[in-house]
Formats: structure tokens, sequence, C-alpha cells
């Protein structure tokens, strides 16, 4: 694939990410997640091309089974189970949320961060849109009131690496690719768990009611 | 045996007695037994090692690395300034020791007597170690252990929810002081490379004068704290009291020493050449102690917070002897500066002997009435003769009356005053001054105290019906008490002997090596200082005390009106019937001082007034006056700093928000934040 | 000859005590345009208590009992130890400045336990108004005397008359700012207006007279020889540091019979200024009286500044 | 060999928790996995004492400070697997958990462990990361073990804390995979081959890089401001699990981020990385110093105590020179300290029922053996003879004092602060008056020993050290 698609690739995960910022329906926030995880599993699977190694190619089945296929179906059984549809507030409102998105992601191309997206000289916008996705991830599960959004902010993080080391080139065997993905499934597996037990014990999902220990 | 065989085996058998009696938990008996077995041999080996130590002149100095810890190492040097402490230490533990045989057998059945062992034993090789380190870490160790120790002693009567509240602030106060001290030290170390005391007063000129200047600063904190200047005191009337009277004797009159010493051992040994205002400051604090501490003195009821507040003072007039001495040391006058450093530790020694007497006397009392409230004592001594006879004699030599003890060291240190007013600057003068004045007020006030302390306790009729059961004490406390109040008096006696004495441990440091004498002493002669301005003898007084009072009581009993017939009567009444609430209360008595002085004391006065019948404002039935005093230190110094605590708590608090955003936004922003910073 | 000396040096002190009470009170009567009684009065009066029986309270301890002995001894040691009427008698042994002071505290000390010991109400505010005064007097007591002992370079009381201390004529106003300084403490000490009224027996002003109310027959007649001594003491303290004229400085008889005689006279000096005092002020209340103390002790401070200033 | 011995005994033992429902079997699976790791760990040490360093295969190896990390885990495994075996049934005897539940425990508790050896001994960063990870996966409900709504807020917080902080280290330990160049590298990426690389590193990228990992398993360390889970989850999890985080994994977390930071320092030099230890140090120090006066919790109270000491030992690591030895002694110390007080403190609840410190008076009259323990351990954490804590930090700031001497009296200052807030919290819960229906019974000797033998042990070796861990805290030493 042509660094044109790739960024275009990229261009969607951020796209998306921003949509999570002001999405309304935790649903949609799901299919989004979807979406972004495919572009992820695109790129790695240009990046098994580039390298032919078939162990690759398994990781990037497996990470299309976790995280395109598995990862939105729990969530949005997770929402139907609940009928949680409506996604928790977030703390800043819409346009506040854009400006900050906009300043993250003019922090993320600033020069300061230069050593950083210019590992790979050649990927440099590369580089530093994925740095921005991953800023906005951060920002995500920092400015989402719900706890689904929250699991989500925090897999599109581990999305937003994933693709940053594909083009800085520091992709990882694929055994290690798989204890990788492997905790991931655990990951995601405890965590809806927990959503679910959340909400049983508390009613809500909402992580500003969820905050009976202090001190 | 070699000093270092006496040395190693001193401490030996406290450890002994400390592990010991923790293996007799299970039978009070025995573990008293253990406990006091070890702790008197071990005082008794203490006193033998410190003598000879003294004799000999020689310096014990010993040392041992231990693997695994770099910096620390067993290192002891013994001095003659520290020979002279173990002396203290070991006698006034020996007499505590005794009288606590038959004192702690109150505890039996109620209490751990194994525990009381392990941390008396213990306490006790704490203040020995402290004042034999000669490393930092070490000397932090055993300083530690004593501090522990005696909080351990103070809170073991922990059935009482006061004595658990005074340990709290004990030992909070005390580790405050250890992190002055900790940071003394490391300033020390840093600049001269070491924790050993020997290497560091090679190096002293090393350290810059705004570290030396901050190092004092520090240090005299931290062992200001333990030695209870004012206003870092708070805790000493509080856990004074609270620890089993045997103990309190020795904290009072050996543990808070241990900042004494240290403070000599640093300014005048350690960090030589020390400037002017250190010694000045430090004589200032101590005219502030030794005045606020007896005017509290005289507000308290309970006699051994009482007592308490008077180590206060005595810490004071301690600390003008040593003040005084670092003050003429840093003006090259090593004359007078070994004078005011005899006066202070003489008045160590005297104060150990004396302040332990009194706490042991007012023990056995507590023991008998079983209260500590002055108000209900009274006329304790038709029923403990012997111990209001300690008693009287521990006023005395508290009280700075002649031919007792305790007037030899205050004369001392005025001397040591009065020189300085002759010789100083301006400034100096003006400071010696206050502190000779400081002085004089608190022998006045001092004096009233203990009239009032031992009328009200002793005298009069009995206050309550506790005191009507009162037996003299067991023969063993008796001991205890007689052998110290025997030394109050011959230490009065013989001062001569014993300042020369002093002189030469005085001259142990480096300041004052090579020093001529200064003062001079014949059994006759007693003290007299070698530029001729003064003379006095103990001995001289109390021989003709003696034939003089015995001539008049010859003359007046047998050579005048021999028929003389003495008729008992009862006290003249006013025609109704004298009961005990008639008679002066220890409140009442200082009530006079306390108002003179309000400015200082802020005392409140409450007066509760219960009428007959409600609606008759005419008739009173009962009347309740409480005069309370408001202790400055706590409105200025102490509830500001917990306020400032507190309130950065509840800022620190809100941190901890429970909500998970803002947890996150934490790392978020650390990230960034480190990030920016770092690149 | 050394031996007489010795000898009148010891007895002077109570001997003559009794005679200055009996002269202040004459004085006082002639103030009062009274004849009054013989000047030798109090004599006759301590020869009738010392023949009279004694009645003790059955609340009394041996404190009670031994106090009289006690305070009277130390009236007697320190009479003896200071200097009189010559510059040739050095006492080193009890002769210093502080142990005066504090020997004195003796007195005072055993005197407020006997106040307290029979448990009457009298006596124990007796002893707590005289140890507030006490306690209140020591500072311009001791300062007093410094001032005088650090212009003659020794605190040996027995030694300052010998010194040439009017030949400095830069110390005037020094030793006579510690003389009035001395002179508020003594009237303090030695239980004179206006801290006291020796001669009334009412409870809201007494204070001596509160402490020795148990006391009767030779026990009594102890009590007031001494507190006659001390006054006599505080007198010749007074006349010999900060006016020694006259004093014997060598062992001939003239100059000792000029030396006693103007001890005589200086003590009279002191009795009619006592007496003076007590027949034109009034006693003062109670709280009014620290004021006078911490005067007595400012003064002095200032005394003592003035030495090295000027 | 010992070590794959050692990680398949625990895994062995989860299996037979999944496999067997008799409580007893599980039990001593456990305790006999625990066993066999400590000796196993002695072995380890002893060959890493002489040897240097310890192989399995390029996969597994284990430095000094590994081997004594090493120690610590399976001494506070072995202890935590005796004591919960205890404590559990205590609970069930007391209905607060059902009989099944202890199963699920000791499966997740040997899985836990397991993963702790696999993260102190795996040699490739990746694969220690996935194990750091995996601790986190297996805890997650040992902390909502009792199911309820705070238990379960407990580990929510902790799971979503965690995971943002681990992947922040995720890519900071990627982005140390800049030092070998594109297309060179050959076979596993081990700590010692990225040291022998590092030099290849953009500096900006390294100083980068280790502020990611700093941060990122810190979270996992808890250093302020990324501490915030560790209360919760100390305080909502059964106590013995308390003592494994507090004992075992923290020094793990540690472990791993000095292992980044020598490379760091072999690229940017050591005062990069000193200043962010000294930052994070005393912040870690400062908060627990102010929160601990107003706790009301004493698991909690446990949990600030352990902040603050991740707060010393950082500065200790900051401070460098001969603060470092202290530290890594520091981290033994408080290791055992802490998890005898975690263990002390399951006593405390399993008495009072509460873990509010108002709920809990006057236990010396009720449980004087754990109240004595309780007291001598606050003594040991704080630093009071003849524990050795007060001679690590007496070296640590003696070390501090020469370089950074405002930091060192601050931190001396605060700590002091800490300790009147911990203080006041352990003389409120000893001494008082004992609340009325409490009698004092005896104490199980079963929930008495685990914390009894580790503070046995501190005692000693604040005395004396045995020869091989000397060696190998001096070789840690000089290594970090």
């Amino acid at each position: 694939m042509s660094i044109v698609t790739l960024k275009i690739l990229l261009e969607i995960m951020f796209l998306t990410i921003v949509f999570l910022h002001i999405s309304k329906k935790n649903y949609d926030a799901a299919i989004a997640y979807g979406i972004q995880s495919f572009c992820v599993v695109l790129i790695l699977f240009n990046s098994f091309q580039e390298t032919g190694n078939i162990l690759m190619l398994f990781i990037v089945l497996l990470t299309l089974v976790v995280k395109v296929i598995l990862a939105p179906t729990f969530f949005t059984r997770l929402v139907r189970k609940h009928d949680l549809n409506i996604s928790i507030n977030t703390y800043l409102n819409i346009s506040l949320t854009l400006i900050t998105v906009v300043i993250l992601t003019a922090i993320a191309h600033s020069s300061k961060l230069l050593p950083l997206t210019t590992i790979i000289p050649a990927n440099q916008t590369l580089l530093a849109l994925s740095l921005s996705v991953m800023l906005l991830a951060l920002f995500l599960i920092v400015n989402r009131q719900g706890a689904i959004l929250q699991i989500i902010g925090i897999l599109s993080f581990e999305n937003a690496i994933v693709a940053f080391t594909v083009f800085a080139g520091l992709e990882q065997s694929a055994a290690l690719q798989f204890g990788i993905i492997f905790d991931i499934v655990i990951w995601i597996t405890i965590a809806t768990t927990f959503v679910s037990m959340l909400y049983k014990h508390f009613g809500t999902l909402n992580v500003t009611s969820i905050k009976n220990l202090k001190e | 045996m070699t000093p270092e065989i006496g040395f190693a085996s001193l401490i030996s058998l406290f450890i002994v007695g400390a592990i010991g009696s923790l293996f007799f938990r299970n039978n009070d008996k025995l573990a008293n037994r253990w406990q006091s077995f070890f702790a008197i041999t071990g005082s008794l080996t203490g006193i033998f090692f410190s003598i000879s130590q003294l004799i000999s002149g020689k310096i014990l100095a010993f040392a041992f690395a231990i693997p695994g810890f770099p910096l620390l190492s067993l290192s002891l040097y013994i001095d003659a300034i520290s020979a002279f402490f173990i002396f203290i230490i070991s006698l006034i533990a020996l007499m505590c020791s005794i009288y606590g045989i038959d004192y702690i057998k109150h505890y039996y059945g109620k209490y751990d007597l194994g525990a009381l062992g392990f941390f008396f034993n213990a306490f006790i090789v704490g203040i020995i170690l402290v004042v034999s380190a000669s490393n930092a870490i070490f000397f932090l160790i055993a300083w530690e252990t004593m501090s522990f120790a005696s909080y351990f002693l103070v809170i073991y009567d922990h059935h009482d929810k006061e004595n658990v509240k005074a340990g709290f602030l004990y030992l909070i106060m005390t580790q405050v002081g250890t992190v002055f001290i900790m940071g003394a030290f490391l300033l020390m170390y840093k600049y001269t490379g070491s924790f050993d005391f020997r290497t560091i007063q090679a190096n002293a000129g090393l350290i810059p004068v705004l570290a030396k200047n901050l190092i004092f600063v520090f240090a005299l904190t931290g062992f200001g704290i333990k030695a209870g200047i004012i206003p870092l005191h708070i805790w000493l009337p509080a856990a004074h009291p609270a620890a089993p009277s045997h103990v309190s004797a020795i904290m009072s009159g050996v543990m808070i020493k241990s900042g004494i010493f240290m403070m000599i051992r640093v300014f005048l040994d350690l960090i030589q050449p020390a400037p002017t205002w250190w010694g000045l400051t430090i004589i200032t604090i101590g005219a502030i102690s030794s005045l606020l501490g007896v005017l509290y003195a005289l507000t308290e009821h309970d006699i051994k917070r009482l007592l308490a507040y008077h180590s206060i003072e005595n810490i004071g007039i301690i600390l003008l002897g040593v003040g005084s001495a670092l003050t003429f040391s840093s003006l090259n006058m090593p004359g007078l500066a070994l004078i005011s450093l005899v006066a202070a530790l003489f008045h160590t020694l005297n104060h150990a002997t004396f302040k332990s007497l009194l706490f042991l006397s007012a023990g056995s009392v507590i023991n008998q009435t079983h209260t500590r409230n002055m108000e209900e004592f009274g006329g304790l001594i038709k029923f403990m003769p012997q111990t209001a006879l300690f008693f009287l004699i521990g006023s005395m030599a508290i009280s700075a009356l002649p031919p007792f003890n305790g007037f030899f060291s205050e004369w001392l240190t005025y001397q040591a005053l009065f020189q300085g007013i002759a010789v100083l600057s301006p400034i100096g003068k003006g400071i010696f001054m206050l502190a000779a004045g400081s002085l004089a007020f608190t022998g006045g006030l001092a004096l009233a105290c203990f009239v009032k302390a031992f009328g009200v306790t002793f005298l009069a009729r009995p206050r309550s019906e506790e005191v009507e059961h009162a037996k003299e004490s067991s023969f063993l406390m008796r001991l205890g008490m007689g052998t110290l109040a025997t030394l109050s008096l011959l230490f009065g006696i013989f001062s001569g002997y014993l300042i020369t004495a002093m002189e030469n441990i005085g001259k142990s440091l480096a300041v004052f090596k090579n020093m001529p004498a200064i003062t001079e002493a014949s059994t006759g002669q007693g003290l007299v200082l070698k530029n001729n301005f003064s003379s006095v003898s103990g001995f001289a007084f109390f021989v003709l005390f003696l034939i003089v009072m015995a001539l008049v009581y010859y003359v007046t009993k047998h050579l005048i009106y021999k028929e003389q017939k003495i008729v008992t009567g009862t006290t003249w009444d006013c025609g109704c019937d004298l009961g005990p609430r008639m008679e002066i209360t220890a409140t009442g008595f200082s009530r006079s001082i306390i108002l003179i002085f309000k400015k200082i004391l802020q005392p409140s006065i409450e007066h509760e007034i219960e009428y007959v019948t409600t609606d008759n404002p005419y008739t009173p039935k009962s009347k309740t006056v409480i005069l309370g005093i408001n202790d400055i230190h706590y409105s200025y110094i102490y509830q500001p700093l917990q306020a400032i605590i507190k309130k950065s708590s509840s800022y620190v608090k809100k941190i901890q928000s429970g909500n998970v955003n803002t947890y996150i936004a934490y790392i978020f922003i650390a990230l960034v934040v480190t990030l920016f910073l770092a690149l | 000859m050394k031996f007489f000396i010795l000898l009148i040096q010891i007895l002077f002190v109570p001997a003559i005590s009794p005679l200055c009470l009996g002269i202040i009170k004459k004085l006082k009567a002639k103030f009062q345009n009274r004849q009054g009684a013989s000047i030798f009065q109090p004599y006759n009066d301590l020869r009738k208590l010392f023949n009279k029986d004694e009645i003790i309270s059955k609340d009394a301890s041996w404190i009670f009992k031994i106090a009289p002995y006690i305070i009277f001894t130390i009236t007697l040691i320190i009479g003896a130890s200071i200097p009189q009427f010559t510059s040739f008698l050095i006492n080193n042994y009890t002769g210093d400045l502080l142990f005066t002071i504090y020997a004195l505290a003796i007195g005072t000390f055993f005197l407020a336990l006997a106040g307290m010991d029979i448990g009457s109400a009298f006596g124990g505010f007796g002893s707590s108004r005289e140890m507030t005064v006490s306690a209140l007097a020591e500072g311009g007591f001791v300062f007093s005397l410094l001032t005088v002992a650090l212009i003659n370079g020794t605190s040996n009381l027995t030694k300052i008359p010998a010194a040439d201390i009017l030949s400095h004529k830069q110390f005037l106003l020094s030793l006579a700012l510690a003389f009035v300084g001395f002179v508020l403490v003594m009237l303090a000490e030695t239980c004179r207006f206006p801290y006291d009224n020796p001669a009334t027996h009412l409870e809201l002003t007494m204070i001596h007279e509160a402490m020795i109310l148990e006391y009767s027959g030779k026990k009594l007649a102890l009590l007031e020889w001494a507190s006659a001594n001390k006054l006599v003491i505080f007198a010749i303290l007074g006349a010999n540091l900060f006016f020694p004229f006259g004093i014997a400085q060598t062992a001939t008889l003239g100059a000792l019979a000029i030396g006693i005689v103007a001890l005589l006279l200086k003590i009279l000096f002191f009795c009619f200024m006592i007496a003076f005092i007590e027949s034109t002020i009034a006693k003062y209340r109670f709280f009014r009286l620290p004021g006078f103390l911490m005067l007595s002790f400012i003064l002095n401070i200032v005394a003592i500044g003035l030495i090295y200033l000027i | 060999m010992e070590l794959l011995f050692i990680i398949s005994t625990f895994f062995i033992a989860a299996i037979i928790g999944l496999l067997t429902k008799r409580r007893r079997v599980i039990e001593y699976a456990a305790i006999i996995a625990s066993a066999i790791s400590l000796v196993g760990s002695f072995i380890i040490a002893n060959k890493v004492a002489t040897e240097k360093i310890y192989n399995v295969s390029a996969v597994f190896s284990i430095d000094a400070l590994g081997a004594i990390i090493l120690l610590i885990i399976s001494i506070v495994s072995l202890t935590t697997a005796i004591y919960s075996v205890e404590y559990l049934r205590q609970e069930t005897a007391k209905d607060i958990i059902r009989v099944n539940r202890p199963r699920q425990y000791f499966i997740l508790l040997n899985l836990f462990m397991m993963a702790m050896f696999m993260a102190v001994s795996f040699n490739n960063p990746i694969l220690a990361w996935i194990s750091i990870e995996a601790t986190s996966l297996s805890t997650a409900f040992l902390i909502s073990f009792y199911n309820k709504p705070s238990a379960m807020e407990a580990a929510w917080k902790y799971l979503t804390v965690n995971a943002v902080g681990l992947l922040i280290g995720f890519f900071g330990t990627m982005l140390y995979f800049t030092a070998f160049q594109p297309g060179s590298e050959a076979g596993l990426v081990t700590w010692q081959s990225l040291l022998a690389n590092a030099s290849h590193m953009n500096p900006i990228i390294a100083k980068i890089a280790f502020i990611f990992v700093l941060i990122g398993y810190g979270t996992k360390v808890g250093f302020v401001p990324m501490h915030t889970w560790k209360p919760d989850a100390y305080g909502k999890a059964p106590a013995p699990i308390g003592a494994m985080f507090s004992a075992a994994l923290l020094p793990v977390a540690i472990l791993i981020i000095l292992k980044f930071r020598i490379i760091t320092n072999s690229v940017v030099g050591v005062a990069f990385s000193q200043h962010l230890f000294l930052a994070f140090g005393l912040m870690s120090i400062a908060v627990p110093a102010f929160m601990m006066l107003i706790l009301k919790d004493y698991k909690r109270m446990l949990a600030y105590s352990s902040i603050e000491n991740a707060g010393v030992i950082a500065l200790g690591f900051g401070f460098g020179g001969i603060a470092i030895l202290a530290s890594i002694l520091h981290i033994i110390y408080h290791s055992l300290v802490k998890a005898s007080l975690f263990f002390l403190s399951g006593n405390y609840l399993l008495k009072y029922n509460s873990a509010k410190i108002e709920n809990v008076k006057g236990s010396i009259n009720v449980i004087p053996i754990t109240s004595v323990l309780f007291l001598a351990g606050f003594m040991a954490i704080t630093g009071a003879p003849p524990f050795g804590i007060l001679i690590t930090k007496i070296l640590i700031f003696s070390a501090g004092i020469k370089t950074y001497p405002i930091i060192s009296l601050i931190g001396l200052l605060l700590i002091v602060i800490l300790f009147i807030g911990f203080f006041k919290h352990a003389v409120a819960m000893v001494f008082g008056k004992k609340p009325e229906t409490m009698k004092r019974e005896k104490e199980n000797i079963w929930l008495i020993l685990p914390s009894l033998s580790l503070m046995v042990l501190v005692l000693l070796l604040s005395f004396y050290q045995p020869v091989f861990l000397q060696t190998l805290i001096n070789n840690a030493a000089l290594q970090y």
C-alpha cells in the first residue's frame, strides 16, 4: 500500500477517535471502534505484505477477530443487554472538546515532539498522526464519563500505539505480538465483565457517580 | 579489668536484663527480680566503670564497622565528659532500680512486668549509648532506642487514656526532634564527609559559616526538644507524670540531660569555634525556660507535673551555664568558659540527684494515695515521716538552699553570669544581666513553689480519706530515696572537691586543654574562684549550722525556764470547727503569683455557683472556682502549626477525588508536563 | 584581741536587735504624738515569752517545732558573717553575697512551712503572701548587692568595706540607685510598710504575723527575736555596703570604738527611716507590691548599666 | 532450570485449582508451590551471588537485583499462602465469603505469583511487560473478591488506571527499540542487547522513552500522581492480597523501571533519570505525608505507607552513591515489614469486622499478640530501632545531602509528618478502651506465625545479612 493509502487509513482512525469524542450513542461508538480497529488491521496487513512473515498473517487475523469482531460485539451486546445506548456526557462541551482536540493534534505535530515523529523521517506525517490519535485517545478516557467509552478509549490508545510502532518500524516478532494480543483479549473480557458488574451494583455506568472511595 | 570489658559487661548486663525479663512475662515476681537484679548490677558496673575512667583519665575509644551497612560503625568514644554522664546515669538508675523493686509491685497482676523490665533496661542502655556513641548513625540508633523505650514506659499504664495521649505527644515531639538532629548530622556529614564524631571534629573547619549556623539551629531544636526547653517543652509535663515514678525519675533526672550532653558535645566539642551569638541564644533560651518553667510549675496542682515543670526550670539553669561557656569560649576566654561549663555539669549532677529524689518520693506518696492531685493530700508527714523528710531535703536542694547541692551549682552559675556582666560587650552584658535576673527570680519562685508543694502535700490535716490510710514506704524504697537525699547533702558539703574534679572533666574537651585551674578546693575553703571574686563553703556552713543550732536548742530548752510545760491543743479556729476544706489549697497558695504574672500565664477563672433553690439567687449552696491556665505556647505556636498541617491535608485530600477520570487526567497531565519540562 | 572582736561580731546582732525594734516603736510613737513604751521594752517582751508555757496545735508536725530554732540559727550565722564594724575580718566561707541571700531564704522557707503546718486558714495565706513577696524581692535583692559587688570587684561582702569605694565618684549614681532598690527590698524582706504591717493582726493584711499566729512561749520568742535580727542584718548590710564610713580598718581599740559607734549611728538612721516611712505612708494593697519589687529590680539593672557606661 | 520449575509449579498449582474442588488440596498446592519457589529462589540467588547472572536460555535471565526481588517475592508468597489458608477459613466461617470462593482465590493467587516470577526473570522487555500486564489481569478479580460495590469500584479503577499506565509504559518500551537499526535485529531482544545497542539511540528519544516508562510502570509502583488506584485496591482487596501487592508487586515494577534506567543512563547520562526519580520520589513522600493524618481506614493507611516507601526508594536511586545500596536494603525491609503489617490488618479485620480506624480500639486487650506485632511493624516501617529502615533512611539522606541538600531536608520533614499521622492511627487502634462486647481470645497461631516470622526475619536482617545476600546487594548496587 502506498503512503497515501496508509495516511488515509490513519486519517480514518483519527476521524473515528474524534467521532468517539462527540458521539451520543454507545452503539455508534462501538461501531466506530470497529472501523478504527479495521484500519489497524489493514495497516498490520500492509506490514505483513512488506515482511512476508507468515506468522504475521496469523497475528493480523487474530487482531481482526479480536478487535474488529469480538470487541465491538461485546460492546454492542453489553449495550443491548442493559439498554445503555445513550452514552454519558463529557466534561467539556462539544466546542471545548473540539478545541482541545485541535490543540492536542497541534502538540503531536509540534517541533517539541519532532524526534518522535522522525524516527523514520519518511513516515513523519504518519507518525505525527498516530501520535495525535494516541493523545486524543488518552484525552477521550479523561473526558468521557461513561465506562464503556473509557474502555473504548483505552483500546483506541492501544490501536494508536500499534499503528505508531508499525510506522516507526518497531514491530516485534510474532510471538511477542501474540502475547500482547492475548493480554488484550483477556483485558477486554475482564473489563466488559466488570462493566456489567458495575452496572449491576451501581445501576449506572456514569463514573462520576461511582466515587465512593475517597481519601 | 580493661575498660573495654567493663563497658561491654555494663551494656550486656542491661541487655540481658532487658531480653531476659521478656521470658518471665508470666511470672510477675520473677520478672521483677530479674529486671531489678540486672539493672542494679548493671548500674553498679556503670558506676565503677565511670569512676575508674574518670580517675585514670584515659579515653576509651573503640570502633567496629558493621558489614552490610556503609558509614555505620559501632564506635564509642568515652572521654571524661561521657564518663561523667555515665556516672550520673548509673547512679540515678541504681537508686531508681532499688526503689523500683518494691515500687513496681503494685503493677502485679495488672500489667506485664516482663515488658516493663524490657523497656526499663533498654531505656537505660539507650541513654548510656547515647552519651558514649561516637558515630552519628550509631548515635541516632541509640537515641531512638532511648526515645522509643521511654515512650513505652510512658504509656506503660495504658489503661489510663491520659497516659496514652501523653505518650503520643511525647513520641511525636521526640521524632520531630530526631529529624532536626538528623538534619544537623547530615549537614556535618555533607561538609566533613564523615559521621564519625572525631573526624567531624578534626574537619570542623571545612564547614562554611552558614551551614554551621544551620547546624546550630537544627541541633539546638533537636536536642532542645529532648531537654525540654521552652517553647519545645510541651511534651515534658505530659509525659513525665504518666510514666511509673521510678521511670519519671530517670527521665527527668537523666534522660533530658542527654540533650544537654549532646549540646555540649556538638557545640563545644565537634563544631568549634562557635560564633558568639550561639552562646547568647542559648543563654536567652535558658533564662526563658527557667523563668517560665517555674511559673508554670506554680500553677500546677498535679504533683508530678509540678516536678516536670521544675525540670524545665533546671534545664534552663543548666543552659545558662552551657550558654555562658559557649559565649566565653567564642570570645577566647577559656577560663570563664570552663567555670560556666563546670557550673552546667555540676548542676546536671545535682539536678539528677534531687529531681529523682523528688520524683521517687512523689511516687511513694502517689502509691499510697492513688492520686496525683495535691489538693487531695495533706498531713502526710504524720503517716509517712521519712518520705516527708526526703521530700523536704529534695525541696530544699532544688530551691537552692545551702548547704544542699542545688545551691552550689546555682552559685557557680551566678558567678559565671556575674563575670559575664563584668567583662562582656554591652549586648552580652545585657543578656547576661537578664539571665542573672531571671535566675534570681527563678530561685525565689522555686522556693515559693516548693513551700506550696511540701506544705500542701505533707503538712496540715489530710484532705481526703486516702491520706489517712497511707503508710510509710517500704525499706527498699526508702533506701533509694535516702541515699539520694544523703547524696544531695554530701554533694553540697563537698562541693569544693567535686568542682575540682569537674574542672578536670571539662578539660577533656579540646577547647580547654592545658587550662590552669580556675577554682580552688580545700575542705574548709569550699569553692573559690581564682580571681578572688567569690568564695563559699558548704562544709563550713553545715558545721557552723549544726553547732549553733545545737547551742540554741540547748540554751532555750535547758538553760532558760527548764520547767516549761507544753500543752497540745487545737489550732485556733475563730470559733468554728476547722475542716480540711479551710486549709489553704495548692491553687489558692499560688493564686497571687498567678495573678501577678497574668500577662504570661493568662489565667482563666470560672465561678460556678449552685443555689439552694433555683428561684432564689441569694442563698448559695456551693461555689466552685476553677482557676485554669491558658498555655500560650499552644495557642500561639502549636495550634497554628497544627492548623497549617490540617489545612494542607485537606487540600491534599482533594487529590483522591474518587473520580476515575481525574485519576487518568493526572497521568495524562504528569506525562505531558514531564515531557515538556524534561525536554 | 581578735577573739573579743569576733565575740562582739557574733553577739552584736542578737544583742542589738530588740533595741532596734524598741527604737522604731518609740520613734513611731513620737511621730504619732504618743509617749510610747521604753526602747528596752522588746527585751522585756522576749524575757516574758521565754518564761511562758506553750500550747502547740495537735495538727503540728516536727516542722512546726523545729522551725523557730532553724530560723533563729540562720539569723545568728548570717548576722555574724556579714561585715559589721571592721573591714579586716574576712569571711571566705559564709560571707558571700549569694550565700547570704539564699541562707536567709532558708529562714523564709521554714517560716512559711511552719505557717502551713498547723492547718489554719491564716497560716496558709500568710505563707502564700510571704512567699509571693519574697520571691519577687529576690531579683532586686541579688542585684542591689551585685551592684556593690561589681563596683568593688568581689562578691564577698566582708571584703567590700575594705575597698575604697568612695574614692570612685563615678559610681555614686549607681550606688544611689542600688540603695533605693535595696531599701525597697529590705522593707519587703523585713515585713515592713508598705508591704506588711508588723503591728496588726488584721487577717486582710497580715503576712508575717499570720504565719506565727500559732506560736507561743519560747518558740514565739525565738521567732520574734529572729525577725528582729533580720531587720538588723538588713540595716547593717545597707549601712556597710552603701555607706562604708567609719569602719575600723585596723584592730586598734580606738578604731574599733569608732567603728561600733558609727555602726550604731547608721543603724539608728535606718530605724529612723523605717519609722518615718511607717508613719507617713499607708500600707499598700497587696497587688501593688509587685510593682515596687520590680522597680527595685529595674533600678538595679540601671545601676549596673551605669557602672559600665560612665 | 530452577526457575522453570518454580514457574511451572505455580502453573500446576493453578491447574490443580481448576481441576479439583477439594479445598484442602488446593490450599496445600498453593503452599507447596510457594515453598518450592522459596527453595528455588534461594538456589538461584546463590548462583547469582557466585556467577553474577543466572540464565535459562536467552529468554530468562536474572541479575543480582532480580535475585533479591525473587527472594522477596518467594518469601512473601510463602507467608501469604500460609496466611491466606487460615484467613479464608475464618472468613468462610464468618460467612463473609461463600465456601467455594477460596478455590477461585487460590487459582488467581497462583497465577499472580507466577506472573511476578516471570516479570522478574524474562529477559525481554516486551515479555516482562506482558507479565506485568498479567499481574493486573490476575488480580482484578482478587480485588473485587468480596463482590461488594466498593470492591467493584476499587477493582474497576485499578483496571482502568493500570491499563492506561501500562499502555503508556508499553509505548515507552517500544521506543527503546529504536536502539536497533531497522532490519538489523536478529533473535530475541534482551535487556543486555538493548544496553549494548543503546548508543544508537537518539538521546531525545531515550529521554521521551524513559519518561513514558517511568510514568507507565510508575503507575504500577504507585508514584504520585499515578498512585490513585493504590489506596482503593489495597483497601478493598483481601489482606493477604494487599501484602502481595505492596511487598512483591511494587519491587517488581521498580525493578523494571530500574532496568530501563540503566539503558537511559548509558545514553543521556545519570542526571536526567536522577532528577525524574527525585521529583516523583519527593511527590510520593509528600502526598502520603499529608494524607496520613486524615485517613479513616487502616488498610488505606498501609497503602499510603507503601506509596511513601516507594518514594523513599525512588529518592535513594535518585541520589545515587551509597543511597542506591540503602535503597535496595530499603526494598527488602519494606517488603517484609509491609507484608507483615497487611497480615496483621487482616487479623484486625477478622476481629473487629471493620476497616475503619475509629471502630478499632484497645486492641492490645483484645488481640495482644497482633497488637504488639502491629506496633513493632509500625516502628519498623517508620524507621525506629532496632529495625534497619532507620539506617537505610539515614544512608539515603546522607547521600542526598551532598548533592541535593534541600530535597533531603524537605524529605526528612515530610517523613516526620507522615510519622505523626501513622502514629496517631496506630495508637488509636492499639490503645484506648476496647469495645464492651469484645473478649480477649486466644489468637490463631496460623494468623500470627506469618507476620511473626517476617518480623523476626527483618530483625535478623537488620543486624546481619548472610554473605550471599551481601554480595547480591553490593553487586546490585554497583549495577544500578
